[in-house]
């Protein structure tokens, strides 16, 4: 063993003692500590508003209709890319690459209108500074922003790692694909939860 | 050593007795267990060193559970199987308990009545001296709001280096206002109702002998009493860092009679316009 | 440790029918969370409907998208255990809470008890408790 | 990549040492990056000492060396004081203790005792080192910066630490730390899960194994917290929100331009709700290795496995819903410290048993006293002085009065040095041999020991008594307070005691490194131990073990009756 022993071997092992695979497990510790990350911004986020006297309505001082189209777009980034494994677990190349490209575009597309939303609020002379209220809602979303840019970064991964015979040979593929999805759905169903919580409610 | 000394300064405030009772008793508990515990390891040390002809032995439990057989009077009761079989192993328990039970009559009996008496409540007395402390970096502003009772209101915009908390001179409640800096004189066995503010950032109000502390957070008035009953010049000092100048912020607190205070604070007024610049904390730096 | 190289057999058979439905039920439950916020509800009615349809549409992404309906229970307890600790920082809000009911100054307190009665200084029986949200907080 | 051939070609220098993705290599890394920063938190920490026994008197020898600014004439100045104080606190916590428990032990140790080849994601692990390393030369840097180190104090409460200077670089590499422990802690547990060999179920893990298993969740759930606070503190330093700042701040007679509507205490509910588990971090694996050593040198098997791996997981537990004991008097609602002193007093119940089992172990052994087994040995009195000195603190009435002394400062010392620290050097004597097949000199270690063991007294015993006095802490000058004169002796025998223990610490160094080379040639099991790091090669190859370990037993079978040794390893079949 210790003549060919090779440390990512293990990975690709299911036959292990919990019966899931070290990079799923992985994938989903680390979502669990992101959990708590977000769970932390929430607590803040009530603490700061019920503390504030008054606390302004989203649809007075935000771009609604923007961050509907936002939300639209996130959820269906999280179905392309669902559509994006279901190919890679047919072994359809051609399928999985069109449906991954389309996640990406749309996660672009995402960040796009964000820039637009935030460019509209900068004009105004409104940033971080201005008040609580704009405080939370630039963290919260410049947070999530940054979440979607490292998700952007690992889709584009493997759509590149895809078109390269040996990656999409390996068996591991699919577990990367696969964890790559649970951590974009994860960006949406935090964005779920920000997006009454700043803007509508 | 006089009032100082190498354990706890005098106490001259009404709960600092309760206060001195809870650390004395904690403490010869502590001494209690640690001694006996010291003295059964220093035991168990010498008695199982290792030496010629002395082997370990394992103790009953340490076989397989599996092989103890458990009486049919208990086995019909929930988790009785798993207990009985470790019974070896939960003797451990045993000075848990004794601690444990020591530690809940410690907090039935003692720590929350005498924490909601001192902390979450205000005694309900006829004539308080009411006072307020503002604190900033680094020295204590003591306001006190006079025969009226009254607090003077205050005005972040009126704040001043010779106004340093902001008073609002022009408001009647401020008539007979005082406001001191790093000095706080009371009148022995009154109760004295502060509310404790900071204008910047976290100090800590706290003075030994009455063994009286809180947080001054900046955004909060934080309620809180102490009743001295021992005349003499105390400390206040802040136990929060602050700052470059933590160490030096401090003040006096002189505790005298009734006659002597009322005699001091008709002076302290009477001086009022001359003084209506109130001793500026920051300039004693 | 290694008699199974096959790691399929972890991950999940997908099933397009279902994603589809799942996305069309998460596009009109957005649309009912925008309809709602325009009409003008009472803010607390509001946010519980507001938050009840966003949990709708997590748990919908999180059992159907992310596998976790039929997933290893392994993760189902992973899971658990971290919303647990998460439900732990309940804490900190409740403690605003109850810090911006209390009476801020002794002033209230006078306020309470007009004119004072009984002498005792440490009559404790008889005093007021600081954290009682009678008086409404002074802005701070 | 299905078919990588990592065995087959020799490795360079920088793949063997320096970018390493072998657990061993890191946990070496570890091990000597911590036990540095463990020097330099030392260092500063001698410095300080020196103000506050002296307060006013010039720095001997060094003084003279630091700019103008920090140490005008060889004195410290005030902000250079608490620059000391918030860095010691920082480095010796987040840069010191838990990358030596959990970084360097965790990552040796733990994956030789599942019997697993190395950890689960080995290149993760690699990265969480180099991510800890610059994440820690980025906060010593911070000496360095225009403004100088961070100086609120390892707590960082706001609004200090928003308008002091040195703040931003302290938050951004936090957040670095911060995320290379999540790294770590993602890895120990997908190890401890599912790579271990065939046989070793969850109960027939070493407490050891337990204690990083319980502490990696603790690091897993609690540091993203921290995270998430500090970014919001970062926003308030480099965006100037108000996230911490409340209305109408005036600092030094000047109005703070700022929206205002933040709250002051959500930093310290966030940060304590880190830094309470963070203590159990310190002080789980360092009871774990004394647990092994116990075991091992008693030659009879631990008293009560089991009720030490489930008081593990209740003061894992408990440990998130301690936290608010830190703020009894910070203006946190009276009503809500009940609660918390309750949860305090509950989670001390697991913590005596912990304390029960390890002496209980002792009855009826074979005690063999070498160098490791006196480190373990010291930790049960040293730490039950810690333990019971945190009684007073967690009671609410009496922490009126305690809170913020120095009183504070010896119990979290006497827990975290005298405790964890001597634990982990026990640790360094007991695995020594596995790291480099060498022994480390005996009467070195002796000597390395007592010197230890007294000074580490002679320091914060003292400190009892001054906080007792109503000394408080962080004082730049103590002497400046009229009721700390009478027990400003107290410090000068601190210090003192200080610089003896500096000095004993040169033979653990000397023997370090030493030993390394020259050090007395040890088989592969040179303690007679039970536990599978010790069957395999001393040092182990890569991928640890020549074939894959069966386990059959539990960890700690000594002395069973009838056989020819007195240890049963775990993986002998009979």
């Amino acid at each position: 063993m210790s003549q060919t022993y090779n440390p990512t071997a293990f990975m690709n092992n299911a036959d292990t003692h919990s019966g899931v695979t070290n990079a799923k497990l992985g994938v989903w510790l680390f979502l669990a500590s992101e959990i708590m990350l977000f769970a932390t911004l929430f607590t803040s986020y009530i603490v700061l508003r019920m503390a504030s006297s008054s606390w302004p309505w989203g649809w007075d001082v935000l771009n609604v209709p923007l961050a509907t189209l936002n939300t639209v777009i996130l959820i269906t980034s999280s179905v392309t890319i669902v559509m994006a494994y279901a190919k890679a677990y047919d072994k359809d190349k051609a399928g999985f690459q069109k449906w991954m490209a389309a996640t990406i575009l749309l996660s672009l597309g995402f960040l796009v209108v964000k820039a637009f939303e935030y460019g509209a609020e900068f004009k105004l002379g409104i940033g971080p500074h201005t008040s609580v209220f704009y405080a939370i809602y630039f963290t919260m979303t410049g947070l999530h922003g940054i979440h979607i840019l490292g998700g952007i970064a690992v889709n584009a991964g493997l759509l590149y790692m895809s078109s390269v015979t040996e990656h999409w040979e390996n068996p591991l593929f699919l577990g990367r694909v696969e964890g790559a999805g649970l951590y974009w759905h994860f960006v949406d169903i935090v964005w779920i939860f920000l997006f009454p919580a700043l803007y509508l409610l | 050593m006089g009032k100082y000394g190498w354990t706890l300064p005098v106490a001259a405030s009404s709960y600092a007795g309760k206060i001195d009772f809870g650390i004395w008793l904690i403490h010869a508990a502590m001494l209690g267990i640690f001694v006996l515990w010291g003295a059964f390891f220093i035991y168990l040390l010498v008695k199982f060193r290792a030496r010629p002809g002395h082997n370990a032995v394992r103790e009953d439990h340490d076989d397989t559970p599996a092989h103890i057989s458990v009486p049919d009077s208990i086995s019909k009761f929930p988790f009785a199987q798993m207990l009985y079989k470790n019974k070896g192993e939960l003797k451990s328990l045993i000075p848990d308990m004794v601690i444990m039970t020591f530690e809940v009559a410690l907090i039935v009996f003692y720590a929350i009545p005498v924490w909601s008496s001192i902390k979450s409540s205000v005694p309900d007395t006829k004539d308080p001296v009411r006072v307020e402390v503002v604190a900033e970096q680094f020295g204590w502003s003591v306001h006190y709001a006079g025969p009226d009772g009254k607090l003077g209101p205050r005005k972040m915009e009126l704040t001043h280096f010779s106004n340093p908390i902001g008073l609002d001179l022009a408001h009647p409640d401020s008539a007979d206002d005082v406001v001191m800096g790093n000095e706080m004189r009371l009148p022995v066995d009154k109760t004295v109702l502060i509310d404790l503010l900071s204008k910047d950032v976290i100090h800590s109000f706290f003075i030994p002998e009455f063994r009286l502390k809180q947080d001054a957070v900046p955004g909060l008035s934080i309620p809180m009493w102490v009743t001295p009953n021992k005349t003499g010049k105390y400390e206040i000092t802040c136990a929060q860092l602050c700052g470059f100048a933590h160490s030096l912020m401090r003040g006096d607190v002189f505790v005298m009679t009734q006659a002597e205070y009322d005699a001091w604070y008709q002076s302290r007024l009477a001086t009022k316009p001359a003084s209506a610049q109130p001793t500026n904390p920051a300039e004693a730096f | 440790m290694s008699k199974n190289n096959d790691s399929r057999h972890d991950e999940h058979r997908p099933d397009v029918g279902l994603y589809v439905k799942v996305f069309l039920a998460l596009m009109v439950l957005t649309l009912i969370t925008v309809a709602i916020s325009k009409i003008h509800l009472p803010r607390p009615q509001a946010i519980a409907l507001g938050l009840f349809v966003a949990l709708i549409k997590a748990s919908l992404v999180g059992a159907l998208f992310m596998h976790l309906w039929g997933e290893n229970k392994l993760i189902h307890k992973a899971l658990f255990i971290t919303v647990g600790f998460g439900a732990v920082l309940i804490l900190p809000i409740i403690d605003f809470v109850m810090v911006s009911r209390r009476i801020t100054s002794p002033a209230d307190v006078a306020a309470q008890h007009p004119g004072g009665h009984g002498g005792h200084a440490e009559a404790v029986s008889e005093s007021v408790k600081l954290d009682a949200p009678a008086v409404p907080a002074k802005g701070h | 990549m299905a078919h990588d051939n990592h065995g087959h070609h020799e490795l360079s220098f920088t793949e063997r040492y320096v970018f390493s993705v072998d657990h061993k290599v890191i946990g070496l890394q570890y091990l000597i990056t911590s036990f540095l920063f463990l020097l330099v938190g030392f260092a500063l920490m001698g410095l300080m000492r020196w103000q506050l026994a002296f307060p006013g008197s010039p720095i001997p020898f060094f003084g003279h060396l630091f700019p103008a600014d920090l140490a005008p004439n060889g004195v410290m100045s005030g902000e250079f004081y608490n620059s000391l104080g918030a860095m010691h606190g920082t480095i010796m916590v987040f840069l010191g203790v838990v990358p030596l428990a959990v970084g360097a032990y965790g990552n040796y140790v733990l994956p030789l005792q599942i019997g697993a080849p190395d950890m689960a994601f080995p290149r993760m692990n690699m990265m969480s080192y180099w991510t800890y390393l610059p994440g820690g030369l980025l906060m010593l840097s911070s000496f360095l910066m225009p403004g100088g180190a961070a100086q609120s104090g390892w707590t960082s409460y706001p609004p200090l630490s928003i308008i002091n200077p040195g703040q931003t670089v302290w938050l951004l590499s936090m957040v670095i730390l911060i995320t290379s422990s999540l790294l770590g802690a993602i890895n120990f547990l997908v190890t401890t899960i599912n790579m271990r060999a065939p046989g070793m179920s969850l109960w027939r893990m070493p407490v050891f194994c337990w204690a990083q298993f319980v502490t990696s969740v603790l690091l897993l759930l609690a540091f993203p917290p921290l995270e998430a606070a500090s970014v919001l503190q970062l926003m308030d330093r480099v965006f100037h929100t108000s996230f911490y700042l409340p209305k109408d701040l005036v600092i030094l007679g000047k109005a703070y331009a700022g929206s205002g509507g933040g709250q002051p205490l959500l930093w310290q509910h966030l940060f304590w709700f880190l830094a309470h588990p963070e203590v159990y971090v310190l002080v789980l694996p360092p009871m774990g290795i004394v647990a092994e050593i116990i075991a091992n040198n008693t030659r009879k098997p631990l008293h009560g496995y089991k009720t030490m791996v489930f008081s593990m997981i209740a003061i894992g537990v408990m440990s998130f819903m301690v936290w608010a004991h830190h703020m009894f008097i910070s203006g946190m609602s009276a009503s809500l410290s009940n609660f918390f002193l309750v949860t305090t007093m509950i989670i001390s119940v697991p913590s005596v048993a912990l304390m029960t089992c390890l002496v209980f172990s002792l009855k009826g052994g074979s005690i063999r006293f070498n160098v490791p087994m006196l480190f373990a040995l010291a930790f049960i009195p040293l730490f039950a002085i810690g333990g019971l000195t945190g009684l007073p603190l967690g009671l609410t009435v009496t922490d009126i009065y305690l809170h913020d002394t120095y009183y504070v400062i010896g119990h979290f010392h006497f827990v975290v040095v005298s405790g964890s620290i001597i634990a982990l050097m026990g640790g360094t004597y007991y695995w020594f041999p596995k790291w480099y097949g060498r022994k480390m000199n005996d009467k070195l270690g002796l000597i390395h020991f007592w010197g230890s063991v007294i000074t580490m007294c002679g320091i914060f015993g003292p400190m009892l008594f001054m906080g007792l006095g109503g000394a408080s802490r962080r004082l730049y000058d103590p002497t400046a307070q009229l009721h700390n004169l009478p027990v400003q002796g107290w410090n000068v025998v601190a210090t003192y005691s200080a610089y003896l223990l500096a000095l004993f610490q040169i033979p653990f160094i000397y023997n370090f490194f030493n030993s390394m080379w020259r050090g007395e040639k040890t088989p592969e099991n040179p303690w007679q131990a039970t536990t599978l790091e010790w069957a395999c090669p001393s040092p182990p190859p890569h991928g640890n073990f020549e074939k894959t370990p069966t386990v059959y037993r539990g960890p700690y079978e000594y002395s069973v009756p009838g056989r020819k040794t007195d240890f049963w390893m775990q993986t002998d079949k009979n």
